[in-house]
């Protein structure tokens, strides 16, 4: 009974965090310099109690009041911990942001605190329901997020089209639900295992379709081509506090309740491997093609968010459905958000008031003037294309051994060629850094939170590449 | 300190670097600091030299535990071939930092990690650990041609950059290639270099692997067709990137085919060599007949030097003692020779203000010491008994012409093409009547002499009396010889076929 | 008999996505996907008949609720949107682009 | 066999090395400052080469003191290097063969060198000059003593270098320094043959050891074919060093360096090196009859065609350097008719009277104030009288009249050419033995008989010093007497220098009749007396300078040798060159690259199209990207 409570506690903490801050907001007791250091002490504390609750196995807590509608296993955990730090780090960045722009309130941080919670319960949601409702708690809390600029009408612009397509995508996945439901008189992810394992899965269609259209909407969640247009101009449109976190957090959550979704049954996972192959290559080379042309750099990140999102399928693929440990995903995810996250983090202050420095040309000499920061976005972007001794080269790294050891050579040799175009608009943005001259000073507001933020994930960039997994 | 001596050697000038980077330091501060820093280096280099034992096996070394699941270890050693490169590096390094003393602080403190990296790439033992050597020691030669290179460094930055990266993911993949087809032949994950090569390795797949390691290699060192990045690349770098480059990271590339490619890729090696062989001989004709061309010293000793690679190159897949000792030998004697040359290429551009040939002229009047040791590098780099690069190209012309007397004969016209351009430059700029660029031109300096006697004296040692250093060499080459013997057989009679086999009694 | 109902349910949703696809008015668009929503009640109450049970209602009431949350906020962006431009084209709302 | 005095052959020619790098060093040290006096670094540069003279002279003796089949001293110093199979010993052989070039190379050497300090008086870097030729004479030694290829390699390419450096001494002027540069690259093309004959030969019957004894041990077991290979090769090294067709143009430009320079390297000793090497492998060539015809009959071409171009030029060093390519051509015909005895003795006699006639024009060019031409001096018998007489005795040696030295020799070598059936090598042989007198008393008559051309010049000619006479009055008396050592049995003589090479050469003994051997003196000795009296009747009473038309405009222009070489080799290498690094390298070799760059941007700038920005759009995307997977589902579902 207690320790099904602590298994739940960090979705406990981040819950009673967010209700907290929105009341403190209410009453006005909370300064927004202070709400930040606040909602960081309330991941803390989730993050902490997370680790201590560090128990090995599989359980499900509240067995008898939730109806096993709620999992804990290794793969939940880690994923809860990644979001929980993402969430931390977004909250420590946000401060020195609204220090450059004048839109901030205190609910910001409260929304991030309930989007956070949508995140927990996902990672743990071994039921359709369940799955649909954290989904949505997650998503009007982004929602909100992306739209928080009121002033700013590319933020509604975004918010518009973020909330049009999820909502479209809930749509199917509440239909997907339904059809199952009909199929197996349940929604329980075990009870459609245990179906397909007797009934094989193309036993009736409403199992196929229903199944079908999850997916679907899991793949639009996580911006797989050809559903990934949405995210470029959504995360263009966002503050950039709020990119980094759903770039980071979001694709975690979704990533993991896709995964214990695929994994309930191997027929059907490896019903879906083919797609899934092609549906990888696409996105990969896809999100190269657009980060290419690109002009501003959030457009880019989004644009290698796509990509990156190509290579977790390639390990979602690759992970092998006996004994599914996921850790590869998890490591590549943790790298990612890293790296993603610290340079969020870094231009969530370098962009300067109301983000007037987005292009590729306006970074130019940054290194002249801003040495640290420019230094730690060349070690960031160098994570994200891979090269050692990076923690983005170690999720890589893991990914293809994994998928050339599934037999997937064709993926392995094709993510590293993806990598290799990738190269090409990472290195545009360190040369312009470095090798051009300043056109001017970077002057930024005063604040310690944002770049002490960055400057941890540059060093854990490197702490969690030499961090060693079991594949 | 003696059993950790590789790790010091790899990373005291890493930490010394990024120490650098990170805390505001004055640029005689800097310089100062990586001049001990790589004497340091060069002191335990020297005490590994004669701790050496030249047995033939991989000495001094360290493992270390990392991912276990997957058999990936910090595993470092040096035998006879990787001793040398890696001792050419600990001499050369102090020179750079006494002859340029004028550079921002980036410019030493790049230099220290480069110097790091680059020893672990030649100390490695295991692929991955070698592979992130190898990326990182590119990472210090990017910003250095991008911050203190020529008016064309970006685009040249971006060239060596995605034409090296290219090939080093493909590599990657190969590593991995190998890592999952040890797994899959003998249970557990390992990254051993000494293990991979009890493989049996075939079929396509280890042909793709062979090609992506070659890549890589070819495009490092480089042989032709993939040299098209070097002209640009040591001609805009700044002259110690550029001396870095020629000197050590190509050596590194031919280093890495006789430590990684023979010993694993025996069959696919052999079958391929006479290809390879003729690739790097073709690319030193086509290397040395663009050097003439040049109007620009510094590409034109760019030229050279790649046309010089593809011979060392060609000692390699000649796939017999002597050939393969001759390119160890002759990879110590370039980066003496045409390396050094490289910082005589950077003093002639820091006192004239320019790189171009037909502004230079009667230099040898003006400064008959520079003129002196500038003569004794460039007539080592064109072979000439007594020096130290005669013993290497001699060994590899006597290989090649065992191996097939073309590519033998083609190798012997390296006599004739090296010795063309350089004799033409050296007419231009040291003697005829002094030009204006090059009337007031400064003699070495007594801290110069100092940095470049040592060197001038290794050229003439090692082409007078190379047998101590052979003896070392020779082991560990017999080695890796022995390790393809088996396929040499299929080889010779391909050679055969082609009909350029010569006869023997 | 049950048949139809679940006829009924996939041409609603259908329609659904046919009003998301083709319809330019911010308005007319969520009122699709409401439709693409009910749907799937649609389908959740019908095949709840079908298996005796009432999980299905459970399920669809549920969807309702969530359903009426994200409509609030829908509706929220639509006012956001009128204010900026006073028009609801989702249209015009295409400078993020290219 | 190892013997106790053998250090001395390390010392020879450790001694001018030694010598050479203590000067280099004092130079480069003082070169910007006064720095030391003249006869400081003269002294010094002539202590080396006179010190090896006397262990030259050392060694000469205990071989002499030997029996004769085993007069063979081995000097091995250390192993130089030794991979596989291949172990090269930095080893010194004196055997009589490299004896006898010891004393004369030496001799010579210091005669030359004494004779330079008062030749280079007043030069602005006297200590570098001195360096250079140590050095030289350093390396010549080593190519002498080497006891196997590799070593003798080593010098072969020394002196090499000492050439380049000593043609471009005067590196003001672009054309000396072309001359250097053309003579290290056409010797360089000369090396290939050699490195290339020396790897063939190691891997045929090298591998049991690469010194000559070995090789001379294992020679037999040599194929015919590979023979032929290894020996033209090595023969094509030859060319190169020794400037014979086609390879001979690097020699005449050579004369752009200082006299004694031209008289040491480009007359008496470097340029005979192709000849000392094909006699040191003479085991090979003896074994391959084929490359001996060749090497013949190039030497006899060579001969010819350099003996015509020295009839028609006007500059002294010019008509001497083509008298030393036709004289060269003399020895390597002598060498290829297996006469190898004869053509190492007038090796010996040529560095003689060869290296007086240089010093002789040394001292001419010197009283006239560096003037070169023939045509501009004339009347100097009066004002230089030793000179005179001195360059008429090297000239009558050079012609060959008896009994000066030229005499013997040549005719021993065209008398073996005969007796071994070569009728077409002696006619020419003989018939350049005419021209060699006509061009050699030309020069002289043109230079100091008649009326001085240029009056100032002639008025401010005067007698050189002593240190620059002595010299030539010993070498005078070399040129005089050295014939005497390898006199005829016809004469009563003992063929000293035959017997001595004896063991050393495989000499091919050839039987003929005394009669035969008279004709044959008879025949060179009347067209020599007549090639002098055409000479004397055309020049000796003054004569114009001539005006060049039809052949001898031809002739007069080297057969436009060179223009041809330029247009052949140079021109086009240099286009080759600048074709690939403006056309082929960025648009071929680098094409592929830039190609796929290019694709790459523009399809990327291509998909920014597909961002619309309409909502709408990408829900259709979403619709087309579901029914396409659903399709494909469906393929599977049947």
């Amino acid at each position: 009974m207690t320790r099904d409570f602590f298994l739940l506690l960090p979705l406990f903490i981040v819950g009673a965090g967010a209700i907290l801050l929105m009341l403190r907001a209410a009453f006005g007791k909370l300064t927004l310099e202070a709400a930040s250091p606040v909602s960081m002490c309330v991941f803390a504390l989730a993050f902490v109690a997370q680790l201590l609750t560090g128990t090995t196995g599989h359980f499900v807590p509240y067995e008898s009041a939730f109806n096993g509608m709620l999992v804990v296993t290794d793969f939940s955990r880690v994923a809860a911990l990644i979001i929980l730090a993402c969430g931390f780090f977004t909250s420590m960045s946000s401060q020195s942001y609204f220090k450059e722009n004048s839109f901030g309130l205190v609910e910001y941080y409260s929304l991030i605190a309930f989007s956070a919670c949508g995140m927990l319960l996902l990672t743990m949601a071994q039921e359709l329901i369940t799955a649909f409702i954290s989904l949505e708690i997650m998503s009007l809390a982004i929602y909100t997020l992306v739209g928080f600029n009121r002033k700013n009408v590319g933020a509604a612009e975004a918010v518009l089209k973020y909330l049009m397509l999820g909502a479209f995508t809930g749509a199917f996945f509440t239909m997907g639900t339904a059809l199952i439901y009909g199929g197996i008189q349940s929604t329980k992810f075990a009870a459609l295992g245990t179906y397909m394992a007797t009934e094989g899965l193309f036993h009736t269609p409403a199992v196929v379709g229903g199944v079908f259209f999850i997916i679907i909407a899991f793949l639009f969640k996580v911006a797989a081509f050809p559903f990934h247009a949405w995210v470029i101009d959504v995360y263009d449109g966002a503050s950039m506090p709020v990119t980094g976190f759903m770039a980071t957090a979001l694709k975690t959550a979704i990533f993991a309740i896709f995964a214990n979704f695929i994994m309930i049954n191997p027929a059907l996972k490896n019903q879906w491997v083919p797609y899934l192959f092609y549906i990888a290559i696409l996105t990969m080379f896809g999100g190269n093609l657009i980060a290419i042309g690109q002009n501003t750099l959030k457009r880019m990140l989004a644009a290698s968010g796509v990509v990156h999102t190509g290579y977790l399928l390639i390990a979602l693929v690759a992970v092998s459905t006996d004994h599914f440990s996921g850790s590869v995903i998890l490591f590549s995810l943790a790298a990612y958000a890293v790296s993603t996250l610290g340079i969020f983090a870094a231009l969530s202050y370098l962009t300067g008031n109301g983000e007037k420095r987005t292009s590729f040309e306006d970074f130019k000499g940054l290194a002249k003037s801003r040495p640290y920061s420019a230094a730690a976005i060349t070690i960031f972007l160098l994570s994200m294309a891979g090269i050692p001794p990076t923690a983005g080269f170690m999720g890589k790294f893991y990914i293809i051994v994994s998928a050339i050891n599934a037999g997937q050579v064709t993926l392995a040799v094709l993510g590293i060629v993806s990598s290799i175009l990738s190269m090409w608009y990472y290195l545009r943005l360190i040369v312009n850094m470095y090798f051009h001259d300043a056109k001017e000073s970077f002057e930024t507001e005063k604040s310690i939170l944002g770049p002490a933020c960055m400057l941890i994930l540059a060093v854990s960039v490197f702490a969690i590449s030499f961090y060693p997994i079991a594949i | 300190m003696l059993e950790h001596i590789l790790s010091s050697m790899i990373f005291l000038p890493i930490a010394a670097g990024l120490l650098l980077l990170l805390f505001p330091v004055a640029k005689n501060g800097a310089r100062a600091v990586g001049f001990v820093v790589s004497v340091a280096v060069l002191i335990l280099g020297l005490k590994l030299y004669t701790g050496f034992n030249g047995a033939g096996g991989m000495e001094f070394v360290e493992r270390q535990t990392w991912v276990q699941s997957l058999g990936i270890n910090y595993i470092l050693g040096v035998d006879g071939i990787s001793l040398f490169v890696l001792m050419a590096g600990a001499v050369l390094f102090p020179l750079i930092y006494l002859v340029f003393s004028t550079k921002p602080k980036g410019y030493y403190a790049n230099l220290l990690i480069v110097e790091g990296a680059m020893a672990g790439a030649i100390c490695a033992g295991d692929l991955i650990l070698f592979y992130i050597f190898w990326e990182v020691m590119l990472l210090p030669i990017f910003f250095m041609i991008g911050l203190y290179g020529g008016e064309g460094k970006v685009a040249a930055t971006i060239k060596i950059t995605i034409y090296t990266i290219a090939g080093s993911l493909l590599m990657l993949a190969a590593i991995l290639y190998l890592g999952v087809s040890y797994h899959s032949q003998f249970g557990g994950w390992s990254f051993d270099i000494a293990k991979m090569g009890a493989m049996k390795l075939h079929g396509t797949g280890a042909l793709l692997a062979f090609v992506a390691f070659m890549l890589a290699f070819a495009i490092k060192i480089p042989i032709f067709p993939f040299h098209t990045w070097l002209p640009d690349a040591y001609t805009e770098a700044p002259s110690a990137a550029t001396f870095v480059l020629s000197a050590i990271m190509a050596k590194i590339g031919v280093y890495a085919v006789i430590r990684f490619v023979i010993p694993i890729f025996g069959p696919e090696f052999t079958r391929y060599a006479l290809l390879l062989a003729y690739l790097g001989v073709i690319g030193m004709i086509y290397c040395g007949l663009a050097a003439i061309a040049q109007k620009d010293f510094k590409r034109m000793l760019a030229f050279s030097s790649a046309s010089h690679m593809g011979i060392i190159a060609l000692g390699i897949f000649c796939m017999n003692i002597q050939a393969l000792t001759g390119s160890i030998y002759q990879i110590v004697a370039h980066a003496t020779s045409t390396g050094v040359l490289f910082l005589f290429a950077g003093v002639l551009e820091e006192r004239s203000h320019t790189r171009k040939i037909e502004d230079l002229g009667g230099i040898a009047s003006q400064a008959p010491v520079f003129a002196l040791f500038f003569a004794v590098a460039m007539l080592a780099s064109v072979g000439l008994p007594g020096t130290s690069g005669f013993i290497g190209e001699f060994l590899i012309i006597l290989g090649a012409i065992k191996f097939n007397v073309v590519v033998g004969i083609l190798a012997g016209t390296s006599l004739i093409i090296g010795v063309c351009y350089m004799l033409w430059m050296f007419q231009r700029v040291f003697f005829e009547k002094s030009k204006k660029a090059s009337f007031k031109f400064k003699d070495l300096s007594g801290a110069e002499v100092a940095a470049f006697l040592p060197i001038v004296v290794i050229i003439i040692v090692m082409g007078i009396y190379p047998q101590p250093f052979l003896k070392k060499i020779e082991p560990a080459a017999k080695i890796q010889i022995s390790s393809i013997s088996q396929h040499v057989q299929v080889a010779e009679t391909i050679v055969l076929d082609k009909g350029h086999k010569l006869e023997q009694k | 008999m049950i048949s139809n109902y679940l006829t009924l349910s996939i041409i609603l949703f259908s329609l659904g996505i046919l009003g998301v696809i083709s319809r330019r008015n911010v308005f007319t668009v969520f009122m699709s996907i409401e439709l693409m929503l009910n749907a799937a009640n649609l389908a959740f109450i019908s095949f709840s008949r079908l298996h005796i049970s009432m999980d299905g209602q459970i399920l669809a009431l549920m969807v309702i609720a969530v359903a009426a949350a994200e409509a609030s906020l829908a509706l929220a962006v639509v006012i956001l949107l009128h204010k900026h431009k006073g028009v609801l084209d989702t249209n015009i709302f295409s400078t993020l682009k290219g | 066999m190892e013997h106790t005095a053998t250090f001395y052959l390390g010392l020879i020619p450790l001694m001018p090395l030694v010598g050479a790098f203590v000067i280099g060093l004092l130079h480069v040290m003082t070169c910007k400052t006064k720095g030391f006096s003249e006869e400081f670094y003269g002294v010094i540069a002539c202590l080396g080469p006179a010190a090896s003279c006397i262990m030259a002279l050392q060694v000469f003796q205990l071989l002499q003191a030997m029996p004769v089949d085993q007069r063979i001293l081995v000097h091995k110093a250390f192993t130089w290097f030794s991979v596989g199979e291949l172990h090269i010993n930095m080893g010194f052989l004196a055997d009589p063969l490299s004896s006898l070039f010891l004393l004369f190379v030496t001799f010579i050497g210091t005669l030359i060198h004494i004779y330079s300090i008062g030749y280079m008086g007043g030069d602005k870097s006297f200590g570098k000059y001195f360096a250079y030729m140590n050095l030289f004479l350093g390396s010549m030694l080593i190519l002498v003593l080497g006891d196997g290829p590799v070593v003798m390699f080593v010098g072969w390419e020394g002196v090499g270098l000492c050439s380049y450096l000593l043609i471009s001494y005067y590196n003001d002027d672009r054309s000396n320094v072309l001359a250097g540069n053309k003579a290290f690259i056409v010797n360089r093309i000369g090396d290939l043959g050699f490195v290339l004959g020396m790897a063939f030969l190691f891997w045929s019957i090298g591998t049991h050891g690469f010194d000559f004894i070995a090789l001379k041990a294992n020679a037999p077991m040599l194929t015919p074919a590979m023979g032929l290979v290894v020996c033209l090769l090595l023969f094509v090294g030859a060319t190169g060093k020794s400037a014979q067709i086609p390879l001979y143009v690097w020699l005449p430009d050579a004369m752009a360096g200082p006299t004694p320079v031209s008289a040491l390297i480009h007359a008496a000793t470097m340029v005979t090196a192709g000849v000392y090497m094909v006699a040191r492998f003479s085991f090979l060539y003896a074994h391959i009859p084929l490359s001996g015809e060749v090497i013949a009959w190039i030497g006899i071409l060579t001969a010819l065609v350099s003996a015509i171009f020295a009839m028609f030029q006007d500059d002294i060093k010019k008509v001497l350097a083509y008298s030393t390519v036709s004289q060269l051509g003399y020895m390597f015909a002598g060498v290829g008719v297996a006469a190898y005895s004869a053509g190492i003795f007038h090796v010996v006699t040529h560095a003689f009277f060869k290296a007086l006639l240089f010093l002789c024009a040394g001292s001419v060019i010197y009283a006239m104030h560096h003037e070169q031409n023939i045509w501009r001096m004339g009347g100097l018998r009066k004002k230089l009288p030793i000179t005179y007489w001195t360059m008429v005795i090297g000239g009558l040696a050079l012609a060959g009249c008896p009994p000066f030295s030229g005499f013997f020799s040549k005719d021993e070598i065209l008398f073996s050419a005969l007796a071994s059936g070569h009728k077409g090598i002696w006619i020419i042989g003989v018939l350049v033995a005419g021209m060699t007198a006509y061009y050699t008393f030309r020069m002289i008559f043109v230079a100091f008989h008649g009326e001085p051309h240029s009056k100032s010049a002639y008025d401010h000619a005067h007698e050189p010093p002593a240190v620059m006479t002595a010299p030539l009055v010993i070498l005078a008396a070399g040129a005089l007497f050295a014939g005497l050592m390898n006199l005829p049995e016809v004469f009563g003589g003992h063929q000293l220098v035959s017997h001595w090479l004896a063991p050393s050469v495989l000499d091919h003994h050839v039987h003929a009749t005394e009669g035969m051997e008279w004709m044959a003196m008879g025949a060179s000795v009347v067209v020599v007396l007549i090639g002098i009296a055409i000479a004397f009747f055309k020049f000796a009473r003054g004569a114009e300078v001539p005006y060049f038309s039809g052949f001898s405009k031809f002739a007069y222009n080297k057969f436009y040798i060179d223009e041809l070489y330029d247009a052949v080799f140079v021109q086009p290498y240099k286009l080759i060159g600048s074709f690939i690094w403006k056309q082929f390298d960025p648009n071929v070799t680098d094409g592929p690259r830039r190609l796929t760059a290019g694709i790459y941007s523009i399809a990327g700038s291509a998909f920014k199209v597909f961002q619309t920005g309409f909502v709408r759009v990408y829900a259709i995307y979403m619709v087309i990207g579901l029914s396409l997977l659903s399709l494909l589902i469906s393929q599977t579902l049947n």
